[in-house]
């Protein structure tokens, strides 16, 4: 059975958020939701790293565990989705991701936080496939049209991956043969300056 | 269900005009009014709280007017009004009630609640449940002509006395007079000095005056027990000897409930308003003192207060001229702290202090004028109403207080400039 | 299919009863026999009644210590509870759709802001949980207080507190609880003491006429 | 010789100092709330990119990270608090507090069994003294009603999932949970402000004073027979106060801060109040059916000070002796008929039956 993962490249990410605009684009997502992010480290300087955040899909999610209506549910591709129409909007899912996925539309005080709204890796939700009703309320449903989410198909620099599990560490494990060497030993990459001065120093 | 109790419930039914159904559907039961009921500060017994005086006449309103209580006596679920009920609210609104009216004046949603009590007292009356002391006054009001059973002679008595220290002839039955003055029998036995003051005063105003022989009682113990033909019946006296005499006004004597009746609820018992003017003796001072025909000299050195009369004052409107007329003769005069419209009343209005039953309560409630006095600590207490003198005498007596009571118009004349002849 | 009952004609029913009701009363109240006074007027009744409708807002300053709490906790509910009916922004829209939107055009009103409507009901809870603590507690409102006057308060607070459980707007379930407890309201109230939110005007009318005509301030 | 033995003495006290500093600074270090537990850990070969994965694992990385999206926390990577959170909430927190509470009902049914109901040993004697007033009460029972419907609600949003969905369901329960959310947000302000009134108002009488250690001593006279000493507040009294007012200024601090996600506070912040407002109401619970029973059933007139706000003489004197001998002294002391006249009875002697409103009332 295929596990649906993202994989983002930071060796690779140029923080064009291109994905970001695509996941908002295709899924409609309300104003003050970010499905998707990318968060830079060190803007600017030498050695710097992007990478594009969303719902890990995690194997064993911690917001499934605490959710106190038990909204979540695991889709045979490995996909962790929640049900809207069961969700209460009490934030704890919010506190128990490490990565921040889940969002809450809030309008205003008082814990007027909406219902949950987080990436379902462009699967919908428990709605039947496509219909209006889950477009509405999750966004559009690639996968059951055999597609793969917008975000991944979008990105220019292919970092940002997405798919099966096996397939994503296959291509990632091929990356990092090829450049491996250029990070252990000084070889040619677009950031081994960096890595030369910060390493040079050391094997002496 | 006994004639006796029949008679009470018609009579209440009676009372309910749309007056009464508004304030009842009005009425959310917040308990405000207890705070502005003397018989309640005193007692602290919720039973006086003064809508709840009214009980009888809600139950009835209840009955006969609301969709449920119609429904609950269809199906023989409410509990009707009972011979027992009204023994018990014969003793809450004789004894615990004073008319006052303070209740009225303080309800957020504006019920009058002492109209109300007024109406039960109807109720009470015609069921023959009212404290002997009226009855008895009542019954000498009518056949004698006077609550306390005051005659003719013992006027005529009075009034020899004060002729012989005045020296001044005080006028009777003459006819074609300007004014005819009423009094209160406890004026007559009490207070004659009143008698005094009027006439040296409007001698010196030169007032044309009398008193009638056939109507010189100005008290109507039809109102304090509740009675309206009665109040009627004693009421007609004053009109026929008023219209006798062609008086053009009468002029209601120091006497709260005389005023109520003459002034304000006369002509709605007769049925027909009156061929003649009828002014507060306040008034009429006030009048004279503005058209400068009333004049004083020196002033009262005492500290002295004013005890505003309920149904002068609150429910009477005669607010203002007493304290005009204080103020060109009293140096250092000064109020209670809640004063004019929103005074404590003494305690024995509305009849209580004709009911030997309610004598204990009655002083119990004086509590209340005691520590409005303690406060002021005066040497004097100025006031308009034989009644309120009586009862305040009688509780400072209880309270071993040494406070003078005098009548304002008593007080105008020690200090009245008279030309000597 | 109890929901359509709840939506459709329960709610006219009630509608009906409530708005009947209402004009009933105020009909028999302020067009019904009254005796003319016949003594001579010292003051204009007219100009009484007004002013002692607007007097009336204002407790007795001798009195206020004594009734603080009530004072305190009945403007607290009052003005908060008209505050949520008016001006929250569902209740604002509902009125809309079904009030104030004839062919076409509809006419509506800024609602308060979500934090202001939450403050709102805050004060009104406060409020009523105060009063009718009051009402229990204290002797003279414990004695005095009927039936009705317990079943209207609870009644008020069972309408307040589904709504705000139904806050999230978004399940079909609470919000039908609410109206269910609205159209309960709204056929106990021109049955019930719940009128005084009208009848307080002709009582304080009468009485400030009565007043008025004899001179008194009231 | 002497002076060495003491030295001694105090070399061996000091050690014993250091080694419980030593203890308790472990103890920090495996407090489940502790943040930093380890560092980034040592590569053998050095890799630059590695270390930089390590660093904003633990977020202690050097460079300042930024994001286009701006929102709350977007710049957190990865915050390591929220599994400590979930292992929190999940293991701990619903399972010992579900043992805590069911534990002390059980004790306190169990104590009603054994020791049964505590009766006044003289009995009642219908004399009665002023014990609260009005709005003393009005503020108790208002933080009482609140304060039960806001554990109502809470416990259904921490239990609900083990306990209510396999009875009710996903699709009801959800309904009642967010009924229950959204009721407790509401009510929580109102708990605060009531709470806030209660503390200004009882503080003076719950001050501790001497005396009251004797009380704790004599187990307040639950165990055994034995008579014990109080003021207006006993012990036992003051302590549930204190109880009340400490747990619940914790709670509803804390529960402003989850319930008011708009003040730009962090996840880590609304994760340690949660943390402090479910340890602090299960405390509040627990203790609130010891003061029910105690107050209602456990004990003989104790729950008239709170209906009437008056209570009988004999009941003050086995429970507050010092403030009953107050009573006796300036005569506070009111007689059953006058007692029945304040509660705006008929006294009896009067030949006339009950007002129908009286029985409407009752």
């Amino acid at each position: 059975m295929a596990r649906m993962k993202f994989y983002c490249d930071a060796e690779r990410c140029i923080e064009c958020n291109a994905c970001v605009t695509a996941c908002k684009n295709e899924n409609e997502v309300p104003w003050g939701v970010n499905r998707r992010r990318v968060v830079t480290i060190n803007d600017g300087v030498p050695g710097e790293r992007s990478l594009s955040v969303a719902c890990m899909h995690c194997s064993d999610a911690p917001c499934a565990t605490v959710c106190p209506v038990d909204c979540f549910y695991t889709t045979d591709d490995g996909v962790v989705l929640h049900d809207k129409d069961i969700c209460i909007g009490c934030g704890y899912c919010f506190y128990a991701c490490p990565f921040g996925a889940p969002q809450f539309p809030e309008d205003g005080a008082f814990a007027s936080r909406g219902k949950m709204d987080k990436c379902t890796f462009c699967a919908g939700g428990p709605e039947e496939d496509n219909s209006a009703d889950e477009y509405q309320k999750y966004g559009s449903n690639r996968l059951a049209e055999g597609k793969l989410p917008l975000c991944a198909e979008m990105c220019s620099t292919k970092s940002l991956l997405a798919g099966d599990a096996n397939v994503v560490a296959d291509i990632f494990r091929k990356r990092v043969v090829k450049r491996g060497a250029s990070v252990l030993n000084k070889g040619v990459s677009y950031q081994n300056a960096s890595l030369r001065a910060s390493s040079v120093g050391k094997d002496k | 269900m006994s004639e006796r109790l029949e008679r009470g419930l018609n009579t209440l039914r009676a009372q309910i005009d749309t007056k009464v159904k508004s304030y009842f559907s009005s009425c959310v039961h917040c308990g405000i009014c207890a705070e502005a009921c003397l018989f309640y500060t005193e007692t602290r017994d919720p039973r006086y709280t003064p809508i709840y005086k009214t009980e009888p006449l809600h139950k009835v309103w209840q009955e006969e007017y609301t969709f449920w209580g119609k429904f609950a006596k269809k199906l023989g679920l409410s509990r009707s009004l009972t011979e027992a009920d009204l023994a018990n609210w014969e003793e809450l609104v004789y004894d615990g009630c004073s008319m006052c009216g303070r209740c009225s004046m303080v309800c957020p949603v504006g019920i009058d609640v002492a109209y109300m009590i007024r109406k039960v007292k109807e109720g009470l009356a015609a069921s023959d449940y009212s404290p002997e002391g009226l009855v008895g006054a009542a019954q000498r009001a009518v056949e004698i002509g006077s609550p306390m059973g005051i005659r003719l002679k013992a006027l005529q008595a009075q009034i020899k006395h004060v002729e012989a220290d005045t020296g001044l002839k005080i006028p009777m039955d003459v006819e074609g007079a300007e004014y005819m003055a009423l009094l209160s029998s406890m004026e007559i036995i009490n207070f004659p000095e009143y008698i005094e003051a009027l006439a040296r005063i409007f001698k010196q105003a030169g007032v044309s005056w009398t008193l009638c022989s056939e109507a010189f009682e100005a008290t109507n113990s039809g109102l304090q027990i509740g009675n309206s033909t009665v109040a009627a019946q004693l009421l007609e006296r004053v009109v026929a000897g008023a219209e006798k005499l062609k008086v053009k006004s009468v002029i209601s004597p120091e006497c709260g409930h005389a005023y109520a009746a003459i002034r304000w609820e006369g002509p709605n018992w007769i049925g027909s308003p009156y061929s003649f003017k009828v002014i507060h003796i306040l008034e009429l001072l006030d009048e004279l003192q503005q058209s400068g025909r009333l004049k004083t000299s020196g002033k009262e050195a005492a500290r002295l207060t004013f005890h505003d009369p309920c149904q002068i004052v609150r429910r009477g409107g005669v607010e203002a001229q007493p304290r005009r007329l204080l103020e060109p003769i009293a140096e250092n005069f000064v109020e209670m702290t809640d004063h004019g419209r929103m005074n404590w009343c003494c305690g024995g209005g509305g009849g209580v202090s004709a009911n030997e039953r309610a004598e204990g309560l009655k002083l119990k409630a004086f509590n209340r004028k005691k520590a409005q006095l303690d406060e002021l600590n005066v040497e004097t207490i100025v006031t308009a109403c034989a009644n309120c003198r009586l009862v305040m005498e009688e509780g400072l007596e209880e309270n071993e207080m040494d406070i003078p009571i005098i009548g304002l118009s008593e007080l105008i004349v020690e200090y009245l400039v008279e030309d000597k002849e | 299919m109890i929901a359509d009952f709840i939506d459709g004609p329960f709610w006219y029913f009630s509608l009906t009863v409530f708005t009947i009701g209402i004009i009933w009363k105020l009909v028999t109240i302020v067009f019904g026999k009254r005796k003319a006074d016949l003594s001579v007027a010292r003051g204009s009744g007219i100009s009484g009644a007004i002013k002692t409708i607007f007097s009336r807002f204002k407790a007795d300053k001798g009195m206020t210590p004594h009734i603080r709490l009530q004072v305190v906790a009945g403007y607290m509910f009052h003005l908060g509870l008209f505050a949520l009916l008016f001006f929250a922004a569902p209740h604002v829209l509902f009125l809309e759709e079904n009030f104030f939107s004839f062919e076409g055009m509809s006419f509506s009103w800024t609602p308060m802001p979500h934090w202001a409507f939450i403050i709102a009901s805050e004060f009104a809870f406060l409020g009523l949980l105060m009063l009718w603590l009051h009402r229990v507690l204290n002797p003279v409102s414990r004695l005095i207080s009927t039936a009705d006057d317990h079943i209207a308060s609870i009644l008020t607070f069972v309408v307040m507190l589904t709504g705000c459980l139904a806050l999230l707007e978004s399940f079909n379930e609470l919000r039908l609880l609410h109206r269910f407890s609205v159209e309960l309201f709204l056929i106990y109230f021109p049955f019930s003491r719940l009128m005084h939110a009208f009848t307080f005007i002709p009582s304080r009318a009468f009485t400030g006429a009565w007043f008025g005509r004899r001179g008194i301030s009231s | 010789m002497s002076n060495r033995f003491m030295s001694k003495h105090s070399q061996k006290f000091t050690c014993q100092i250091y080694f419980f500093l030593y203890l308790i600074f472990f103890l920090c270090l495996l407090s489940p709330l502790n943040v930093s537990a380890s560092g980034p850990a040592a590569s053998k070969i050095n890799n630059p990119s590695n270390d930089l994965w390590i660093s904003v694992r633990h977020n202690t990385e050097s460079g300042k990270v930024t994001s286009q999206v701006k929102s709350v926390d977007s710049t957190v990577l990865i915050n390591p608090q929220a599994d400590r959170w979930t292992r929190f909430r999940m293991t701990q927190l619903i399972n010992y507090g579900l043992f805590i509470l069911s534990v002390v009902a059980v004790v306190i049914m169990l104590f009603y069994l054994f020791r049964g109901r505590i009766k006044l040993e003289e009995g009642l004697s219908g004399i009665m003294v002023h014990r609260f007033t009005d709005y003393e009460r009005i503020l108790h029972w208002m933080l009482a009603i609140v304060f039960i419907f806001l554990a109502g609600t809470g416990l259904i949003l921490l239990f609900g999932r083990p306990l209510l969905i396999p009875v009710l369901g996903h699709e009801f329960f959800s309904v009642l949970a967010s009924a229950s959310k959204e009721g407790h947000n509401l009510f929580g302000p109102i708990f605060f402000v009531s709470l806030l009134l209660m503390l200004f108002r009882f503080v003076r009488r719950n001050i501790y004073a001497k005396g009251d250690l004797t009380w704790l001593l004599k187990g307040g006279g639950l165990i055994g027979k034995s008579h014990v000493t109080g003021g207006f507040f006993n012990m036992g009294e003051k302590t549930w106060y204190w109880i009340v007012i400490l747990t619940g200024l914790a709670i509803s601090v804390s529960g402003l801060v989850l319930v008011l996600p708009n003040f730009g506070q962090g996840r880590v912040i609304m994760e340690l109040s949660h943390v402090v407002h479910g340890i602090a109401a299960i405390i509040l619970v627990s203790v609130s059916f010891g003061h029910i029973y105690l107050a209602t059933k456990g004990t003989e007139g104790t729950l008239e000070s709170m209906k009437t706000g008056y209570v009988d003489i004999k009941w003050a004197e086995e429970h507050h002796d010092r403030w009953a001998k107050e009573c006796h002294d300036n005569d506070r002391l009111i007689s059953a008929e006058d007692y029945a006249k304040l509660q705006g009875r008929v006294v009896l002697d009067q030949n006339v039956s009950a007002s129908p409103l009286m029985e409407e009332t009752k």
